[in-house]
């Protein structure tokens, strides 16, 4: 085949290009023609299809996610905002806290070990990136029905995958989430999350400045991974043989990446790097044309010096391919030996591919002759931006008057005990042990909580003891309800795990998990809950630092349940103050924090006892969420409460349940006044707590709640080895424990 | 001047900084040692880390077994240097032989991350002196290649001799033969076991508990009244 | 009891990382002179009755949609002799 | 080049919970009179050069030291026809 050169181009402009068949539409094609003024090379084809794809340049979702910077609130602690790989906050001593959360839902699906794997893999090469040793990871997961065949094909082998590549790298697995529900059948999401810590003068950036600076890959050598629709170009004619045969799927190498990590750490600390990109999605063209756009000068690089696993590469593969555990790095001259003498030392391979000109061009060489040259910004920057029309579906107003509660209640204690049990033992309800159980979460030494935890928690200074909290949250059923208000519900239950653990909430990251953005009711669900998060965080104070879209989330005409989940990232001044959720200490009190009404729509209740979604979420009320996070904060500092954990799906009892087998210890529980039983244990208000407080601390406690206008309810006492609620049941702990542990090993074990 | 503990780092050690926090904890210097290098650096004791070194490719420690500083290690531990296999570090013990038996992939096949109940058995080695025997003790055990086996005649002989250090207690995590966790050289310097004693140094870390700390204060009393 | 031997091996298009390791490992070791290392599989399949063409079809069959992973893995069924 | 393959097993005592977990899903998905399985390893060596006896003879040495644990494994070498 011969190579289609910049100069070929410019002399044969009527050659038929396979644009559709690599995702392109005939605008965008067109666009690009005019852009370069003649028709693109194969190898710019390939470049400009990738990066102006849904997945890269965030053509749906752009115009919306504007409003994160737009609504931004003001705050200090943010040193890097969103724009680069992950945002970076200010932590104080000197100390900053980058992270992020991605999705790698479709390659999870197709090949669930690897595809996670490689999610992790991907995430945490986006915080090291930042200059920031990586420190914690945290996994967010959907799966369809629990007891769906493909669940069990889908979900041994993610779990698998998310620990073999967290385990191998030394990460430890703070948290995360696992739901079930049939909505995501066929859709799986897996999101990944990395924690990363750095001092403020460690921060990197990608871009390539500096004429003359070298343009340096390091890490595995390319392959053919993951290249997928691009092969046609590699092909002779893209019609009669059709594609090469090269693999969609990547494989991870977990133990290159721990040597990746070290090795990248180590050039950082001896100052030999300028700017650093990893390579994710999009491999080289997405890490060249980024470095190039954000910096000051041109690049040059010369493909054929990139170490190669597959000597069959065509150039279009190698600018395409995505082999894992690769990172690109800009360095000065006389720095390069010292930089490959250290990956010499990490047995990683690095070669200089390329250096920083002072054009304004990304010029790519294939054995000497020029196959790219393009603005840069054109590729990574300025992809196209559509404003997608959207509309509310015709359905929601259906949806949202069908409420739960003319669903049939408990009438009698037995009956209400049977659906306590039920919902604590329920897939969604159950204790994720079996999973978690299969990640390593004390690696590293600093780990202070981990799952079942509200929020994870790291300490990062050994003489201080300063840590930080981090939680993931997003509960698709409230946002299908209500997309506006789903999206702040789980801002403002991670916000609250983060709080409930004694932690100060800073920043999010999001990902937001939705269906077509071609479908005119998505993307209004979309549109609502960017919008939704946006005036949440701005009235929590909360800046989001960065995220992740992902889009086409369904098959055929059913979308997902719309999915933001929300990350929050808190600080605690000394972890020796943190605050667990376990009751363990006989005779403290259990005081029940904030309002509770009735609201079971979209419960948990309605879900298991049911099978039924309609209605309206529960109620936002941030200023209560913020004074609720404000009273927890202080009764950790000062010593007030014990235990504390945060009410949501579930409600009341499936918290006093969980804190209860954490600690090994009982409770009796009143119904207060002026609410049933039924209410009391399942409804699913937001803004609430339960705190188990020592009676010594009580008066202290209940007066600075009744200062600050936050309602404080004592509801029991903790005592004995059963689950009493007094004039109704009794539940023993051994009896919940089976119920509540058992299920995950006896749908997956 | 207190005693010096090396503390190696294969390419894929994960709980090398850990260890060498423990055994800063305990009193010691931790002294890093760097697997293409043999030289020891007059270290007084050595903890091969747990991790995966060479990500457990082809048999975890199967690699690691043939670096450079493993070369000086079998050397002086048949000399009677005091050696600690953690984990990973243990696997590698047993790829050299130095302790016998091997590891096998646990017989749920899962990785495992829990603390785990065990009973120490043997209080004579050079890092287990500061328990008592018979003494139980909750360390985290994390690991997916941690089911011990060896022979027959091999497990009798260790039983025999006294060199089963560690047992589990409250339920075998891996099908390890005799809820095998940790066992002895005959001498008694070389100690290779499962769980992770370093990650049970700190109140409020991991799992809060403190009952690893014994190793380090073990050795850190060998080695400063011989 | 006849035994049939299933190897699985991964696609040569697919990143080996722990032929990569050991292959890498050699040269330290004192081996020269292998290029390429990758590793794979072997399942040994203890079959009653007879091994005929029906029964070559099911573990073929079974090959396919159980041992290998034929998103990333090519594999072989062969008696063992 | 000429491949060499090594074939690892465990030894026969030494318990397979992997074959075993193979075997006992069989049944679950419809294949029957599978009596046992046994899961090993299955290294493919490309050799540079002749494949003589001083060559098999230095593999030899190669999968006894490195390739298998003969405390607790087996192994086979052959040349790949
Ligand atoms: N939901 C979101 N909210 C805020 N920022 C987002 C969101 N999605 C993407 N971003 C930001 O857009 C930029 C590009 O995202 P992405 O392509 O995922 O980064 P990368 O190239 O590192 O994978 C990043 O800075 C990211 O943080
Ligand atoms: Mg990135």
């Amino acid at each position: 085949m011969t190579l289609d050169t910049v100069k070929h181009a410019n002399e044969t402009p009527d050659v038929e290009q396979p644009w559709a068949e690599l995702g392109l539409k005939q605008d965008e094609y067109e666009r690009i023609r005019a852009i370069l003024g003649r028709r693109p090379t194969g190898a710019e084809l390939a470049m400009y299809s990738v990066m102006w794809s849904e997945h890269c340049s965030y053509k749906s979702s752009k115009v919306h996610l504007r409003q994160f910077g737009e609504k931004a609130p003001e705050n200090d602690a943010l040193l890097v905002g969103i724009g680069e790989n992950a945002g970076v906050v200010d932590v104080g001593q000197g100390y900053a806290v980058t992270f992020k959360v991605e999705s790698h839902n479709h390659p999870s699906y197709i090949e669930p070990y690897q595809g996670a794997a490689t999610g992790v893999g991907g995430i945490v090469r986006d915080i090291l990136a930042m200059g920031a040793r990586p420190v914690a990871v945290m996994d967010p997961l959907r799966f369809g029905a629990a007891d769906h065949p493909d669940t069990k094909r889908v979900l041994p082998g993610v779990v698998a995958g998310i620990g073999g590549y967290g385990n191998c790298l030394g990460l430890p697995n703070i948290g995360g989430e696992v739901v079930f529900d049939p909505c995501y059948q066929g859709n799986p999401l897996v999101n990944a999350l990395c924690v990363g810590v750095m001092k403020h003068e460690d921060i990197h950036l990608a871009k390539a400045s500096g004429t003359g600076n070298k343009v340096v890959l390091y890490g595995a050598r390319t392959g053919g991974d993951g290249i997928g629709g691009v092969s046609v170009l590699a092909s002779e004619t893209f019609d009669s043989t059709g594609p090469a045969k090269r693999p969609a799927v990547q494989v991870g190498d977990p133990f290159q990446e721990k040597l990746l990590i070290e090795c990248t750490l180590e050039l950082f600390r001896e100052d030999l790097v300028e700017g650093i990109q990893d390579l994710g999605g999009a491999g080289l063209s997405c890490a060249t044309s980024e470095l190039a756009s954000a910096g000051s000068g041109g690049m040059r690089v010369e493909l054929d010096t990139v170490p190669l696993r597959d000597a069959t590469l065509s150039p279009e593969e190698i600018l395409m391919s995505e082999s894992q555990e690769r990172m690109c790095a800009i360095v000065e001259p006389g720095k390069i030996d010292r930089f490959l003498e250290i990956c010499e030392k990490w047995d990683v391979i690095a070669t200089v591919i390329g250096e920083v000109t002072d054009g304004e061009r990304l010029e790519i060489f294939w054995h000497g002759e020029q196959i790219v040259d393009v603005p840069p910004r054109t590729v990574a920057h300025e992809g196209p931006v559509y404003e997608r029309p959207y509309a509310r579906p015709e359905w929601q107003d259906a949806l949202q008057a069908d409420g739960a509660d003319k669903l049939p209640r408990p009438e009698t204690a037995e009956e209400l005990r049977a659906q306590v049990l039920k919902v604590v033992a329920s897939p969604n309800q159950a204790s994720k042990s079996w999973i978690t159980g299969q990640y390593d979460r004390f690696v590293q030494g600093n780990t202070v909580l981990a799952q079942p935890e509200d929020s994870g928690m790291v300490r990062i200074d050994e003489e201080t003891g300063l840590g930080v909290a981090v939680a993931t949250d997003g509960n698709g059923r409230y946002a299908k309800l209500d997309p506006y208000a789903g999206a702040q519900l789980a801002l403002a239950e991670s916000y609250r795990n983060v709080a409930a653990t004694g932690a100060r909430p800073l920043a999010i990251s999001n990902c937001l998990n939705f269906g077509s953005p071609e479908d005119p009711g998505v993307m209004w669900q979309f549109a609502e809950a960017t919008r939704g998060l946006a005036d949440g965080c701005l009235e929590l104070g909360t800046p989001v630092t960065g995220g992740n879209v992902s889009l086409y989330n369904q098959t055929g005409e059913t979308a997902i349940h719309p999915t933001p989940v929300v990350a929050v990232l808190g600080v605690i001044d000394d972890v020796a103050r943190r605050t667990p959720m376990a009751f363990a200490e006989e005779g403290q009190l259990l005081y029940l924090l904030g309002d509770t009404r009735d609201e079971l729509g979209g419960s948990a209740w309605s879900q298991v006892i049911h099978d039924h979604l309609g209605g309206l979420p529960p109620a936002v009320d941030l200023g209560r969420e913020k004074l609720l996070a404000e009273i927890l904060i202080s009764a950790s500092r000062d010593g007030m409460v014990d235990a504390a954990h945060d009410l949501s799906d579930g409600g009341l009892v499936q918290a006093v349940v969980e804190s209860c087998l954490r600690g090994g210890k009982g409770a009796r529980l009143v119904v207060p006044d002026g609410l049933d039983a039924f209410t009391f244990l399942f409804s699913e208000s937001a803004g609430r707590a339960v705190v188990s407080v020592p009676r010594s601390e009580e008066l202290r406690f209940t007066d600075m709640c009744g200062a600050r206008g936050l309602p404080a309810t004592r509801v029991g006492v903790v005592d004995g080895d059963s689950v009493e609620v007094q004039g109704h049941f009794t539940l023993p702990l051994a009896e919940l424990r089976e119920a509540h542990e058992g299920t995950l090993p006896a749908l997956f074990g | 001047m207190t005693a010096r503990v090396g503390v190696v780092t294969f390419p894929g050690t994960l709980d090398d900084r850990d260890t060498q926090r423990a055994v800063r904890i305990a009193g010691l210097e931790p002294v890093p040692l760097w697997h293409r290098d043999k030289d020891l650096h007059q270290v007084d004791a050595v903890v091969l880390p747990g991790g995966f070194s060479y990500g457990d490719y082809l048999r975890a420690g199967a690699i690691s077994r043939f670096s450079p500083v493993m070369e000086t290690v079998i050397e002086q531990a048949k000399g009677g240097l005091p050696v600690l296999g953690i984990c990973n570090g243990f696997q590698v013990l047993t790829e050299t032989h130095l302790l016998p038996g091997a590891m096998l992939r646990n017989n749920h096949l899962h990785f495992i991350c829990r603390d785990q109940k065990l009973r120490v058995e043997n209080a004579d080695t050079a890092w287990t002196a500061d328990y008592e025997a018979g003494q139980e003790i909750s360390v985290p055990l994390k690991n997916i290649d941690g089911r011990y086996v060896a022979d027959e005649r091999t497990l009798d002989e260790l039983e025999a001799e006294g060199r089963v250090v560690f047992r589990y207690l409250d339920g075998n995590p891996n099908g390890s033969l005799r809820d095998i966790a940790g066992i002895t050289n005959a001498a008694g310097n070389v100690v290779g076991l499962m769980p992770h004693p370093e990650h049970a140094v700190e109140p409020l870390i991991g799992t809060g508990r403190t009952d690893g700390l014994g190793f380090f204060t073990s050795i850190l009393k060998k080695l400063v009244t011989s | 009891m006849a035994r049939v031997v299933v190897d699985v091996m991964l696609k040569p298009e697919i990143l080996d990382p722990q032929g990569q390791a050991v292959q890498r490992a050699l040269p330290r070791l004192g081996f020269e002179g292998i290029a390429d290392v990758r590793q794979g599989k072997r399942f040994e399949l203890e079959v009653e009755g007879p091994v005929d063409d029906a029964a070559l079809a099911r573990i073929h069959e079974m090959a396919e949609t159980f041992l290998a992973n034929t998103v990333i893995e090519d594999f072989t069924v062969r008696v063992d002799s």
